[in-house]
């Protein structure tokens, strides 16, 4: 025996869990939506992606070492998925100076600034998002037409209105055949499986439950918060749908349209930013399903899911407060 | 000498907004362009100045019980005649800073001055820090004006430097960038005062 | 601290004190106010014709004082200009609801209900992006037409005449939407 | 006259007139018995809230500080930040003479150091010596030597103590030790004691805390006290101020006139002093470095 | 049908058992052992021999002071060297008395003999009376006095005995052999407890990771009335008395309070099988089964070892080195034990296990932030936050601390085990609970 | 329907703090601890109702009617120093409990701006008595959800040791800005 021993208190025997492995699942299972991506905006759709990442991860990098004089902990991975879901969240014709603002202030403010990983209220890629839709609002919803030029760079903005688009400017009508003249209606096939426009990462709704899955599986998240969230989205589009039908749009609509699926699955998620109680995660989940639904049909921005979790991060220091988990003696049962 | 200590006092050691937060309304409120700010803080720098003489010159008259009232109702005069003014002689900047000139009144700087500093010293000192601290006060807005313009329209005291039709961060002239602009920059200065020491 | 000179606070000198400052600050805003009241009133008024001007040939009536309003057009205000005794037409204040709050304009129509231009008067459009309402490359789309008078003016993507802003659609069609309220308005009112 | 400014004037008069009376009665009824010298004396206190005064925070002393002074006693309360000069200042406020306390500074009683005192285990966990002294005697196996985990350095409000790393101890800087004690109470071996500053600055104390009997240290520590008692002869006897127990000795430094004697008797070194010791016969000495400790 | 268990939180860590199948075997009494006087919960006990004094096998050298404490008896016959302190596991001195051994001689009261006893003639008082003589604490860990659990409060009664049979700490093994060599003394020591308790009813519980012992156990217990084994998920930590309880009975104990609280009185089964001895056989506690253990030994085993010997005699027995890479030795097991500084240290009464560890496995990792996972929160069996209490203890928040139930932690280490970012949670929180314990025990004396 | 608006909007829309940018002093000085932010709330939204009513009157009856709607920031100001002591005597007098718990705010919002913001902007809107009366408690509770969800997440960044040069004002300023992103998804919703 030749080293010291070692003496530490209780436990000595560690987990096999690690924040590397919980990072990097959660890229492994971004990966399906990435692949549709790429399917349907071809070239631009790497472009970005890897263009958020490198950003992402790189001002990480100069953050910690240059201002906050603190190792790097650029590898565990949190940065990588800030950088895939900002991307997800952008048209694929972005340019990328302004993705390069939106990762600064992803990286830069919401995340450094409160210092680094876990310590951030709010959710980073939507913070990121967030600015770039007010900062850049013409590039932000300016979306290209699914399938064409995918793989030559970018080519003038054509614009492909969103599902969502059309619902906050048609109304219902705007979604069926109901319009006059017809347009095409819109196929729930179709965006299921994401042959329709929109920011990179939302379009296809089966790729993200594939991922979904893959997370629930690997124990990296709970099934709660996505449930509950689509959930209480269908619960309240539902109840506005069954009073009429004419004005408002079908749940099955709202839950495949845009961001939800994404927000649901990957953002909602994220356990920064989440309660950390289950009780707290339903409530969070919950007022956040009800709040995406009332900001898409009554607020003035056509996707509501990702301020809907912006504003459910603010609360969740007082969730986490008042909803505690359940303490072992305190409902006594005496069998 | 003794002047250039009391400006490095005004405008960086104690300054009203960066290390002191006082007056923070119209700070964030009216500093979407450079021209705002530095409009709203020479506003204020005047009732600053109005008031801190006012204030030192009476204050061996007034009881201390009224003390604050006495205070407020100089000050609101001070206000709306500035207010009245700017509407005859001023009338689009008047309209731009809105609400936020009657609210001179309430900021805190104003009476926070008259308090720790009119009511106890004499009328050349109060004068003279009516002034620094006033032009502190106009200095950080501007300062905070000209940061969000340049990043939210591209532009200084309404000079454009970027084209036209050019895409700029607009969010820093909506309320979150106020916020954060600020909010960095007081972050800037508290580094820049840590290494001073 | 203790200052010997100071007040002391009883009631009467409470009061007095009190009462004094405010006779006289109350008196020198009463002297602000007269003095400055003529200007003021004289911007304001200068504000509103000018407003009026911009989007109506040279008059030479005050149209602030014919001001009317017609039953059904709540909130829009219509202002006749007249040249000696011969109406050559109407500045109309007109809103209607945009991205954000309401759009307000003045829409300026000839004695044929042509337009003859039109100003944003107020608006709580995105910067950069509704507010490009006021640019002329948008507003300069809308002179000389003359809206239809069942559908009024309309933007391309609803087949209509007038090409939105880029990414602004909802801002373009309320400032269409207000244009066409105004225009309604006028007509029903019958042009003076 | 012009009306308008007849109104305005008659208004805002009247509103003024009401408020001052309205303020009148407020400041009449509802008037707070709060005495004011507590105020003022706050307002001389340092206002460090550092507690070492042994009441809370300063308002509290000086609360404290007035009951005394209507009793016409304050002697016994003392504010170490602040020092004689602060208490005079409050005396003279209160019309009371306030008697001189010697001056006194932390004493950091180990010279384990990392090169005296080797490391025999790794220690993993918090770095704070509370949670280590719970788990064990420490890294070198002194159960009663510093665990340089630095509580002590953390305590300190007033940036007078720092770890050293050479030495894996704790000095403290005399000129900004205000006494306060938070050190004191902050470590969990109660190895820093405060002591006279001497006269002249010139301190001698036993820098061991250890009680075994001697052969049981010196296994993990060259510069242990054990307790051989060589110092309490040397010990002039118009001072005397060594006392034995447990094992250890102590230099009670109210007594000790900072002769030096002890320290070149004993045989371990356990002894430091913040001079030079008179010349010693020619010994093998070990490393300067802790002898000469605490000079800067 | 489903297992039972307790159901909030628990983990479930690599078991390690690999000396289960290797049977006890008694190390030899070396030249000198030193038998420390605290070796249980409580109020140590005072030596009653002096330096010169002969003592046998069982005869007591230490006695019990106050009401938590118990008696110490000799573990060997020979001389008293001296009454001295010994370093214990942690390094800090001990008073413990220090035996030169002569020769193996027995106080004649105590019965030497193998043969099972099965007739309890004592009383309940008796029990006690002689449970407390003999100097039994629980072997479970914890080694707190048996014979004071067993001493109701006035008004309050006990319907069920607990036996806790669970050994859920990994590696370790030593109650699973008792139970598979002495089924039926252990069943007779529990039928001596339940009579000593006033129950007429015990749950042995046992996890399935040990089913030889549950089908010996309750093969056996079909001839004793009352007494029932119940198989358990195996989870850790359910060897603990609360997790116990809710597991077989779903009581639960209400924080703050003991199990007797729910009617409810626990012990472990070496415990059980100590009490055998005592009732049946006059034979005080002077030695226990304990387990040496560790990946890096080739085989490991399980020893019966007296009360005394250095545990580096254990390693002499197996006939193995310590592994050249071992980098943390533990006593007891690695989840609730503690790191010990050398091997030199006597066996006591709650040494269940020594475990070697290597160096890699020793070494915590590196401290990431808080990722607030909520895995911490998800496996606290106390439903606790321990995430929230690491940062109120760190910031010496005490009063925040109490209102977070810190007092409820029993230190089971699952949240430090589960964390990703490897927080030293664990560490923070004992030092928090201490603060409040402390804070709340002066209050009470005001 | 109308009310309903305008409570919707005072609460969220154009949240007073987040959005109006009046009441920054007290959010950012009293935030620090949810307990407190609680009391500042409670005080405000006492304050603020009061206020509302009293300056209307003054508006109305006093000033209007004599064509002196310059003396508006003057007086305003008095009455509501005034109305704040008065409210100070009262409940000191009349539940000394209550006093407890909201008397250490009042004089802090003497020189709030969001008490005479709401009070001249009332003005500016042409509202009713009642309208008024609903705007200003919607606007408190606004101000109240902002001030406790910001105290929430500022007590949270206290555990967390953030870094040296945020501390304090530049932190509480990123937050409060990423607050009100977060706000601006209410946008457009009356
Ligand atoms: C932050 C933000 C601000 C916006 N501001 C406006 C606006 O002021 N006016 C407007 O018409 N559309 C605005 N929009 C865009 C609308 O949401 C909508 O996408 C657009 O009007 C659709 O029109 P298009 O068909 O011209 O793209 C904004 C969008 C965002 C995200
Ligand atoms: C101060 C104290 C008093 C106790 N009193 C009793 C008691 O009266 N009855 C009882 O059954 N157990 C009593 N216990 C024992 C505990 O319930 C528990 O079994 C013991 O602390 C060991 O628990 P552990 O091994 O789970 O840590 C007491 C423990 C302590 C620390
Ligand atoms: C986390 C934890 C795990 C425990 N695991 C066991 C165990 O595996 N076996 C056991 O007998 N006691 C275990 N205990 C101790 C029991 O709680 C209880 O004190 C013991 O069974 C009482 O019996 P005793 O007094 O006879 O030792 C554990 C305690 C804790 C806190
Ligand atoms: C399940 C899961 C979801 C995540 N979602 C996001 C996200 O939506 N946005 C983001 O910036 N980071 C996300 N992260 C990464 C990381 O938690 C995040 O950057 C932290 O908020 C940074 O402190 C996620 C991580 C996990 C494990
Ligand atoms: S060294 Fe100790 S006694 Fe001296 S100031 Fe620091 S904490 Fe107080
Ligand atoms: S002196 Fe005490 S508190 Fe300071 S480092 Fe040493 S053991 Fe810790
Ligand atoms: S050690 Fe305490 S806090 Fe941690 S899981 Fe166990 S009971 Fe919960
Ligand atoms: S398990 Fe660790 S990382 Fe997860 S919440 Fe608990 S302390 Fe934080
Ligand atoms: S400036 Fe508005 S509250 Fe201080």
């Amino acid at each position: 025996m030749s080293n010291k021993l070692i003496v530490s208190l209780s436990p000595h025997e560690k987990g096999e869990l690690s924040v590397e492995k919980v990072m990097w699942g959660v890229v492994i299972a971004l990966m399906p939506s990435f692949a549709i991506s790429v399917y349907t905006f071809g070239f631009d759709a790497i472009k970005v992606v890897l263009l958020s990442v490198v950003f992402c991860v790189g001002i990480e990098f100069l953050i910690q070492k240059f201002m906050l004089k603190s190792e790097t902990t650029i590898l565990d991975g949190s940065a990588a998925i800030t950088g895939i879901l900002l991307a997800f969240n952008v048209p694929s014709n972005i340019p990328w100076w302004q993705l390069l603002a939106g990762s600064v202030v992803a990286i830069g403010i919401s995340k450094m600034a409160f210092g680094g990983l876990g310590k951030n209220p709010f959710n980073p890629a939507l913070v990121g998002r967030a600015f770039m839709l007010a900062s850049f609002p013409v590039e932000m919803t300016t979306w290209p037409v699914p399938f064409s030029n995918i793989w030559s760079p970018a080519t003038d903005a054509i614009t492909a209105a969103t599902p969502l688009g059309r619902l906050a400017e048609g109304g219902v009508k705007a979604l069926g055949a109901l319009t006059d003249p017809p347009v095409e209606a819109v196929d729930y096939i179709d965006i299921f499986i994401g042959k329709v426009g929109g920011s990179l990462g939302e379009i296809s709704a089966a790729a993200i439950l594939i991922g979904g899955l893959y997370m629930l599986y690997k124990k990296i998240i709970t099934w709660h918060i996505p449930v509950f969230y689509l959930l209480s989205l269908a619960g309240f589009s539902g109840l506005l749908w069954i009073i009429d039908p004419s004005k408002y749009a079908d749940p099955l609509f709202h839950l495949l349209a845009g961001g939800a699926m994404l927000g649901a699955w990957f953002m909602a998620t994220d356990l920064v930013t989440s309660p950390m109680s289950v009780k707290g995660q339903i409530i969070f989940a919950v007022l956040g399903g009800l709040l995406c639904g009332a900001i898409r049909i009554y607020g003035s921005y056509p996707e509501g899911c990702s301020y809907s979790i912006l504003i459910m991060n603010a609360f969740v220091p007082l969730i986490d407060k008042y909803s505690k988990p359940k303490r072992f003696g305190k409902e006594v049962n005496y069998g | 000498m003794k002047i250039g200590k009391e400006f490095y006092r005004g405008f960086i050691k104690e300054n009203p907004v960066f290390v002191l937060l006082l007056g923070m309304c119209p700070t964030l409120g009216v500093t979407g362009t450079a021209v705002n700010g530095l409009g709203m803080g020479l506003a204020t720098t005047a009732v600053l100045i109005g008031s801190n003489m006012v204030i030192s010159l009476l204050k061996n008259l007034i009881p201390e019980k009224v003390r604050i009232p006495v205070f407020i109702v100089v000050i609101a005069s001070f206000v709306t005649i500035i207010e009245l003014t700017m509407a005859a002689y001023l009338p689009d900047l008047n309209d731009q800073l809105g609400l936020f000139i009657p609210l001179i009144v309430v900021n805190c700087i104003i009476l926070g001055r008259a308090e720790a500093f009119a009511s106890k010293n004499g009328v050349g000192a109060s004068i003279l820090d009516g002034v620094v601290m006033g032009l502190g006060f106009a200095f950080a807005l501007t300062l905070l004006g000209s940061v969000r313009e340049i990043l939210g329209f591209g532009s200084i005291f309404g000079i454009k430097f970027v084209a036209e039709e050019a895409s700029t961060m607009l969010l820093f002239i909506l309320p979150p960038g106020a916020f954060i602009s600020l909010g960095i920059l007081t972050a800037a200065i508290n580094k820049l005062s840590m290494k001073k020491g | 601290m203790a200052d010997k000179k100071k007040m002391e606070s009883t009631f009467f000198n409470m009061v007095i004190v009190l009462t004094a400052i405010a006779l006289v600050s109350s008196l020198a805003l009463g002297f602000t106010y007269i003095n400055t009241k003529d200007a003021i009133a004289a911007v304001q008024l200068k504000k509103t014709l000018d407003g009026i001007k911009e989007v109506l040939p040279e008059f030479d009536n005050n149209p602030y004082e014919s001001k009317y309003n017609v039953e059904g057009f709540e909130g829009v205000e219509f202002y006749p200009a007249k040249v000696g005794e011969d109406y050559i037409g109407t500045a109309v204040k007109t809103f209607a609801k945009g991205f954000t709050e309401d759009v307000i304009i003045m829409v300026g129509f000839d004695k044929d209900g042509k337009i003859v231009n039109t100003s944003v008067i107020q608006h709580k459009e995105t910067p950069g992006l509704g507010s490009k309402m006021s640019t002329p490359k948008f507003k300069d789309q809308f002179m000389g037409k003359l809206p239809s008078l069942e559908n009024g003016i309309k933007v391309t993507k609803d087949k209509g005449e007038i090409d939105a802003i880029s990414a602004a659609t909802i801002s373009s069609r309320a400032f269409c939407e207000a244009v066409t309220r105004g225009y309604k308005g006028l007509i029903k009112g019958g042009k003076k | 006259m012009n009306p308008v400014i007849l109104y305005s004037v008659g208004v805002l008069a009247l509103i003024a007139a009401g408020s001052a009376i309205i303020l009148y009665f407020v400041a009449k009824k509802f008037k707070v018995d709060e005495d004011p010298r507590i105020g003022e004396v706050t307002e001389i206190l340092p206002g460090a809230n550092c507690g070492g005064c042994g009441f809370p925070g300063c308002s509290g002393f000086a609360t404290a500080l007035v009951k005394g002074a209507d009793k016409g006693d304050i002697s016994g309360l003392a504010c170490p930040p602040g020092g004689n000069e602060t208490m005079t200042a409050v005396g003279e406020f209160l019309g009371l003479t306030v008697e001189e306390s010697a001056p006194t500074t932390a004493v950091v009683r180990c010279n384990g150091t990392k090169a005296k005192a080797p490391s025999k285990l790794t220690y993993e966990g918090p770095t704070k010596c509370a949670i280590a002294h719970t788990l064990f005697s420490g890294e070198n196996s002194c159960p009663h030597g510093c665990l340089g985990l630095g509580d002590c350095v953390d305590a300190c409000d007033f940036e007078a103590i720092y770890m050293d790393e050479e030495t894996g101890l704790p000095v403290v800087v005399p000129d900004k030790c205000t006494s306060c004690g938070a050190c004191v109470r902050a470590c969990p071996r109660d190895i820093i004691e405060i002591r006279p500053r001497g006269r002249k600055d010139r301190r001698v104390w036993v820098a061991c805390m250890n009680e075994e009997k001697g052969p049981i240290p010196m296994k993990n520590c060259k510069v242990t006290c054990i307790g051989c008692a060589k110092c309490f002869d040397v010990c002039p006897p118009v001072a005397n101020a060594i006392t034995m127990g447990n094992n250890l000795a102590f230099i009670d430094g109210d007594k000790c006139i900072a002769c030096g004697k002890c320290i070149v008797v004993c045989p371990t070194t356990a002894i430091l002093a913040t001079f030079e010791p008179p010349k010693p016969k020619p010994k093998p000495v070990t490393e300067e470095k802790e002898a000469s400790e605490v000079k800067k | 049908m489903k297992l039972k268990t307790f159901k909030l939180g628990g983990v479930h860590p690599p078991e390690n058992k690999k000396t289960a199948d290797i049977p006890v075997v008694p190390v030899d009494i070396p030249k000198r052992v030193s038998v420390i006087m605290s070796q249980h919960l409580g109020v140590p006990a005072v030596p009653v021999v002096e330096k010169g004094d002969k003592v046998k096998v069982g005869t007591l050298i230490g006695e019990a002071k106050g009401f938590i404490s118990a008696n110490i008896h000799s573990p060997v016959s020979g001389t008293v060297f001296k009454v001295d302190g010994v370093t214990d596991a942690t390094g800090y001195r001990k008073d413990a008395v220090i035996i030169n051994v002569e020769g193996d001689d027995w106080e004649e009261k105590i019965d030497k003999s193998e043969t099972l006893l099965k007739e309890i003639k004592l009383s309940p008082e008796e029990i006690i009376q002689r449970i407390k003589d003999s100097g039994i604490v629980g072997m479970g860990g914890a080694a707190f006095p048996t014979h004071v659990k067993y001493m109701f409060p006035e008004g309050k009664t006990a319907d069920t005995l607990v036996i806790n049979g669970v050994e859920c700490e990994p590696y370790l093994t030593s109650d699973h052999r008792v139970m598979l060599e002495k089924p039926d003394e252990i069943l007779v020591g529990v039928s001596i407890m339940m009579k000593a308790g006033k129950v007429d009813r015990a749950k042995i519980g046992i996890e399935t990771n040990k089913p030889d012992a549950i089908n010996v156990l309750s093969e056996k217990a079909k001839d004793y009335p009352g007494i029932e084994v119940v198989p358990l998920k195996v989870q850790y930590p359910q060897g603990a008395e609360k997790q116990l309880i809710k597991a077989l009975l779903n009581r639960e104990i209400p924080s703050g309070k003991l199990p007797l609280d729910v009617g409810c009185i626990v012990n472990n089964i070496g415990t059980a099988f100590a009490i055998y001895e005592a009732v049946q056989k006059n034979k005080p506690l002077i030695e226990r089964v304990v387990t040496l253990t560790g990946k890096g030994l080739k085989k490991g085993g399980n020893f019966l070892v007296r009360i005394g010997i250095p545990a580096k005699n254990l390693l002499e027995k197996l006939g193995e080195e310590i592994p050249e890479n071992t980098g943390k030795m533990i006593s007891g097991g690695p989840m609730m034990g503690k790191a010990i500084n050398h091997l030199d240290i006597p066996v006591t009464k709650g040494t269940s296990g020594i475990v070697l560890m290597s160096e890699e496995e020793s070494k915590r990792n590196i401290i990431q932030n808080c990722i607030r996972c909520s895995k911490c929160v998800s496996v606290c069996p106390m439903g606790l936050e321990p995430y929230l209490l690491e940062k109120l203890a760190e910031k010496d928040m005490f009063e925040e601390c109490e209102k977070e139930a810190i007092v409820d932690c029993i230190e089971c280490g699952s949240c430090s085990y589960t964390c990703p970012s490897s927080r030293q949670l664990l560490d923070h929180i004992r030092y928090g609970k201490q603060n409040v314990m402390r804070i709340m025990r002066e209050r009470r004396q005001q | 329907m109308e009310y309903l608006i305008i409570i919707i909007g005072a609460i969220f829309v154009n949240n007073i703090v987040l959005v109006q940018f009046l009441g920054i002093c007290p959010f950012l000085g009293v935030s620090t601890k949810i307990s407190t932010a609680t009391g500042m709330s409670a005080a405000v939204m006492f304050v603020m109702t009061l206020a509302t009513i009293v300056t209307y009157l003054a508006q109305t009856l006093i000033l209007d009617p004599l064509h002196i709607e310059f003396m508006r920031t003057v007086t305003f100001i008095l009455v509501i120093a005034a109305l704040v002591q008065m409210v100070e005597l009262i409940m000191k007098k009349v539940s000394p409990p209550l006093y407890q718990a909201l008397g250490v705010f009042l004089p802090l919002i003497t020189t709030n701006c969001a008490i005479m913001g709401v009070a001249i902007l009332v003005i500016k809107k042409d509202f009713g008595l009642a309208e008024s009366v609903v705007f200003a408690i919607a606007t408190a509770i606004g101000f109240a959800i902002a001030l406790i969800v910001f105290a929430g997440i500022r007590e949270k960044l206290d555990l967390l040791d953030v870094p040296e040069a945020m501390k304090g004002a530049p932190i509480a300023l990123i937050t409060a800005g990423l607050l009100s992103l977060a706000f601006m998804g209410f946008s457009g919703m009356v």
